[in-house]
């Protein structure tokens, strides 16, 4: 067994790379071939075996102790593993991260196509991304020395000047609606609503520097000290916010754990889950 | 019709303006006035760091990217130039394809501020993309043949700052640097089991519910968003200096008792429209 | 740390062992048919409530399910708006539903519909009130202002995952006087809906007001399951608590101290 | 070309930032052509970003390299796997890519009893405080009591399978709701902090970075004039948005 393994591992150069090469893609389509013509009745099962071995993996290698395992000296061999496993599943996953760039082509293929209202923003869609792809590759792997310098400053103002600006500005778009909403949304309708404002508005300011000043004519030491904004706010988070951010968090606990053996063990039922494969 | 129900009519844009013009002023002014109050979780982080064996390596955890610049930028940077001042060397990991460009800008403008070298004080490996578990269950078994490689593509075998790294016996401390709720992997992957001290560093909104946490001592050390990372640039010697963070503790001041009048002008207007309609007699909003 | 703690301990598998034979057997039972009790939160009486405001205004509903796409949260937001417009359809009230998701579109249309038949008003679906708006954020919370000011939206609900958009929706509804009931998972947008709305169905109240609706029995098991298991970590923790303050009270028993040191060595505190 | 390029690399960044910058900006005026545009050009860097950094530093120093240059052909078969993925296109063969998320999925839901231990069972043990004794100051007493009241009674609210008609249980279930008040009310605080630090960052770009390069600018004549036409441009444009929205519904929307 082992000996074909070591077979299996030995690294291979010139035409017997080739052959190697081609040989596993060939096998590798050959599987491929025979997922896609399983017969409907199996697919669930197949689907539910593949989840459920993955999900063993992880749980023996924390649930059975290096003592219970029959080796010498005393190991868990999954735990071995770990690093080629984090390899091999970092390779899989990034090939999955072209799949959203997939049905943005899809997407936006089809807007410049049909040549419809703001189709240009679409087309810009498409410049946009292979001007950055492009110069991105051509600074790294372009021959000519000055070609690779101009596309290393392309690749610089794409990226600083528009793409990281687009991006935070984005994000911090939020903040204007919290200042509208702060002034015609947030209205002070019951007892409870009074109650967490209250408690925001001391949080906000003994976060900053300013809660500090703002009750700084009382002294810093004895017993009126504790009526400091910056302590009152600071108590808050660490005494009464964390106890019921640890029920909260007690509560996510049973609950993932709930979730994970609903998908560990394919007990997950709705429309999505029973529909055929 | 009195002042207070007029005002209920207000432009929304006059208000982005306002609070635009409250904000920009302390960043016109850039005070070099840090906050007085250093949190205790801040000091905590301070103190970890300063305790990390000369040989051992600190990792530098990094999801953030451009969206949280402005709150995760200065945590970073902070933390980097703690680590470099005392010359505890750093690894810096990228889960971000935007933030990998710029935690290694920081890091190489800071390192060459401060006379230090790529390769023998500091590292940076680059954007990993995942699945986080997998990598970091891994990397307390290997560091080697789970990163393999720096940005560059070198060899970590080859570099020194990272030669002598095996497993989780030569990592002195996590720094997590986050937007996203990805402090648990290493809580639950590497610190816990493997007993290594870890610093969180969320964007404000997260850490409000760190809190449990800090107290079980699973994290070591929190730097809350902005002010943290101020308050860290108190610890290292750098109260007196015009950075971005301090300027930023001052805004964040005029815009939280900008937000909380504009709470109170509201529900003032509210109430009083709510009982002239009262009295008025059936005239309901909209 | 020793390199025990890695893996798991004798406590582990006990608490662990607990858990899992909770939510399991619960899970199972309600799948073999057992009817399985879960109370009514009060966050569906505010929902009632605002179905009878738009009724007795004459004025349409909106149910915004967020961005939420066809994942468990999506889904279960469609089992209450199930609900809401079969409650609907009885008065004949319209509920017009903006989506953001092209898929969960699809499944809102027919959920729509299903509920119509239910209630044997068929001729009353229209299904111009289910829209795909947009699947970008602000674009879609643009054309669901839209809707709130032109329709004169009489009540206004919002069940899914919610991002950033929660505060512009929650501020327009307020603007136009609409009754606003809201139930999110998303911890960070919670507060924001519990200052601007009338009701807010917080964290997993949201996961049990659908299951409520629905009596998906999986949904009905994993909860009761749930419970159980909330109440085993809330019995340790007491049993915990005693021990500790016991041997704080009396720290030269040596017992008590015994019992603490293997409490800690168990459940262990960095 | 090269040589002016990289003299003004970054100048040109700024401004391309704040032109970016005003062009999402513009949104909280109104919907526009211009915010629509930049949005996509948003899309498109950061998709086209996403594959050349995917690519230079996971894909070819991890995968490529060791297989094309190390003879390891064994990684071909993580390249077969791959693409299972994308079986999901296909509407008759879909079933292949759930295969592989299904591995995925699995994987994450056999660390449960992993997360579980390591991150809850701390937790657990942390919340064992004792209330009373020697060693223990009246005010960790009273933070002790507080802790137990707003955990047990904030957990009380989450019960769902029984019914609430007893007065004890009815009273610390709403008490449960009123504790958990406190905790929303450290998360608001907590996300306004958070927001307004975005957007301080955006100003700080603005005022710090940006402005004293349109300083320098503003000394020459074409700079000048192409400000006056943008800000008529931009006048014009508004006044017409302004126009079209006032047919629809109330400007302050």
């Amino acid at each position: 067994m082992s000996s074909v393994w070591n077979w299996i591992a030995i690294p291979r150069h010139g035409w017997q790379f080739a052959v190697f090469l081609c040989g596993a893609l060939v096998i590798g389509c050959a599987v491929l071939m025979l997922l896609t013509s399983t017969p409907p009745r199996y697919r669930k099962t197949i689907v539910a075996a593949v989840t459920f071995l993955a999900g063993l993996y992880y749980a023996l290698e924390f649930l059975i102790p290096p003592a219970l395992w029959p080796l010498k000296p005393p190991r868990n061999p999954l735990s071995e593993v770990q690093p080629l496993v984090a390899t091999l599943t970092q390779i899989i996953w990034s090939f999955a991260l072209l799949l959203g760039v997939w049905n943005l082509f899809l997407i936006h293929g089809r807007a410049v196509a049909k040549h419809g209202r703001g189709w240009y923003n679409s087309a810009a869609f498409f410049i946009s991304f292979f001007a950055i792809l492009g110069a991105g590759l051509l600074k790294d792997y372009a021959k000519n020395a000055g070609l690779s310098k101009a596309s290393e400053s392309i690749f610089t103002v794409l990226f600083s000047g528009f793409l990281t600006s687009l991006d935070a500005t984005m994000f911090s778009l939020i903040a204007f609606y919290i200042v509208s909403a702060a002034y015609r949304a947030f209205r002070v309708k019951s007892l409870e609503a009074a109650l967490m404002m209250a408690a925001a508005a001391i949080i906000m300011l003994a976060l900053v520097p300013v809660g500090a000043e703002i009750t700084n004519w009382l002294p810093q030491a004895g017993l009126l000290s504790a009526l400091r904004v910056e302590r009152i706010g600071y108590w808050l988070l660490t005494s009464p916010n964390m106890a019921a951010q640890r029920a909260i968090a007690f509560g996510i606990a049973v609950g993932s754990l709930a979730m994970g053996l609903r998908i560990w063990l394919s007990l997950e039922r709705g429309n999505f889950f029973d529909r055929q494969l | 019709m009195n002042v207070l129900e007029k005002l209920q009519t207000i432009d929304r844009r006059v208000l982005y303006l306002l609070i635009a013009a409250v904000i920009a002023v302390p960043l016109l002014q850039r005070p070099s006035r840090h906050p007085r109050i250093v949190f205790a979780e801040v000091r905590n982080a301070y103190e970890t760091l300063q305790k990390v064996p000369k040989n051992k390596i600190v990792i530098i955890s990094c999801v953030w990217g451009p969206g949280t610049r402005a709150e995760n930028e200065p945590q970073t940077r902070a933390i980097i130039r703690h680590l470099l001042m005392q010359g505890t060397r750093f690894v810096i990991l990228s889960w971000d394809q935007l933030g990998s460009q710029l935690t290694y800008e920081d890091a190489s403008e800071i390192s060459s501020e401060l006379g230090k070298r790529y390769g023998t004080d500091w590292v940076h490996l680059g954007y990993n993309p995942g699945p986080m578990y997998a990598i970091i269950r891994g990397l307390g078994k290997s560091f080697q043949e789970v990163f393999k490689v720096d940005r560059f593509g070198k060899k970590l075998r080859s570099i020194p700052a990272t030669r002598n790294v095996r497993d989780y016996r030569d990592i002195g401390a996590v720094v997590e640097i986050t937007p996203s709720g990805t402090v648990a992997s290493w809580i639950a992957y590497f610190n816990q089991p493997f007993d290594v001290p870890l610093i969180f560093c969320p964007t404000a909104v997260m850490s409000a519910e760190a809190y449990p946490y800090l107290d079980s001592g699973q994290l070591d050390g929190m730097l809350n968003g902005v002010i943290g990372a101020a308050q860290y640039e108190t610890l290292i010697g750098m109260e007196n200096e015009r950075t971005y963070a301090a300027a930023a503790a001052w805004a964040l001041s005029c815009a939280h008792i900008f937000i909380i009048v504009l709470i109170v002008l509201g529900n003032l207007g509210y109430a009083l429209s709510k009982r002239s309609t009262r009295r008025g007699g059936g005239k309901t909003i909209g | 740390m020793s390199q025990a703690s890695q893996y798991a301990s004798p406590a582990v598998w006990i608490v662990e062992s607990l858990l899992v034979f909770f939510i399991l057997w619960k899970i199972l039972s309600a799948r073999r048919g057992r009817e399985l009790f879960i109370r009514r939160i009060p966050g569906l009486s505010a929902l009632d409530e605002a179905v009878g405001r738009a009724t007795e205004m004459g004025k349409p509903i909106l149910f915004a399910p967020g961005l939420s796409g066809l994942d468990i949260v999506g889904l279960q937001s469609m089992a209450i708006l199930s609900h809401v417009v079969r409650k609907a359809a009885r008065y004949g009230t319209r509920v017009i539903v903006p989506l953001a998701d092209p898929v969960l579109y699809t499944v809102a249309e027919e959920v729509a519909k299903d509920a119509y038949n239910a209630e044997g008003v068929p001729e009353r679906f229209n299904p111009e009130d289910v829209r795909f708006l947009s699947d970008r954020q602000f674009a879609w919370a643009s054309g669901v202002v839209g809707i709130l000011h032109r329709e004169k939206v009489a009540s206004a609900l919002y069940f899914g995952y919610y991002f950033a958009e929660s505060l512009i929706l929650a501020e327009n509804g307020q603007m136009v006087g609409a009754i606003q009931v809201a139930g999110t998972p998303a911890t960070t947008q919670i507060p924001f809906f519990l200052a601007s709305c009338d009701y807010t169905i917080i964290g997993d109240e949201y996961y049990a007001a659908s299951a409520y609706l629905s009596r998906e029995p999986t949904l009905l098991g994993s909860l009761v399951g749930q419970d159980l298991g909330k109440l085993v970590i809330i019995g340790i923790i007491v049993l915990g608590a005693v021990a500790f303050t016991a041997q704080a009270l009396c720290p030269n028993v040596g017992w008590l101290c015994d019992l603490t040191a293997t409490i800690t060595k168990y459940f262990p505190r960095s | 070309m090269a040589e002016w390029l990289a003299a003004h690399t970054k100048t040109l960044s700024l401004w391309c930032g704040a032109l970016a910058t005003f062009a999402i900006y513009s949104v909280l005026y109104a919907e526009n052509r211009f915010y629509r545009l930049f949005e996509h050009i948003f899309i498109g860097l950061s998709a086209g970003f996403g594959v050349y950094v995917t690519w230079s530093q996971v894909l070819a120093p991890k995968w490529w390299q060791p297989m094309v240059h190390k003879g390891q052909w064994q990684w071909i078969f993580a390249a077969v796997l791959g693409s299972m993925f994308y079986f999901m296109y296909s509407k008759k063969h879909a079933w292949v890519s759930r295969v592989i998320f299904g591995l995925f999925m699995g994987l994450s839901a056999g660390l449960m009893f992993r997360d579980f231990y390591e991150i809850y069972f701390p937790q657990m043990g942390a919340s064992m405080k004792p209330i009373v004794g020697n060693s223990i100051s009246w005010w960790d007493s009273v933070n002790a009591i507080v802790f137990y009241a707003i955990l047990i009674s904030s957990m009380a609210y989450f019960f769902f399978s029984f019914e609430h008609d007893s007065p004890v249980v009815q009273k610390t279930a709403a008490a449960g709701r009123w504790f958990l008040m406190i905790g929303f009310g450290a998360i608001f605080g907590a996300t306004v902090m958070g927001r307004m630090t975005l957007f301080i960052g955006r100003l700080n770009f603005l005022v710090n970075d940006w402005w004293p390069t349109a300083r320098v600018a503003w000394q020459y004549r074409f700079f000048q004039t192409a400000v006056v036409l943008a800000v008529i441009a931009v006048l014009v444009q508004g006044f017409r948005a302004l126009k079209a929205r006032s047919k629809t519904f109330p400007p302050s929307a």
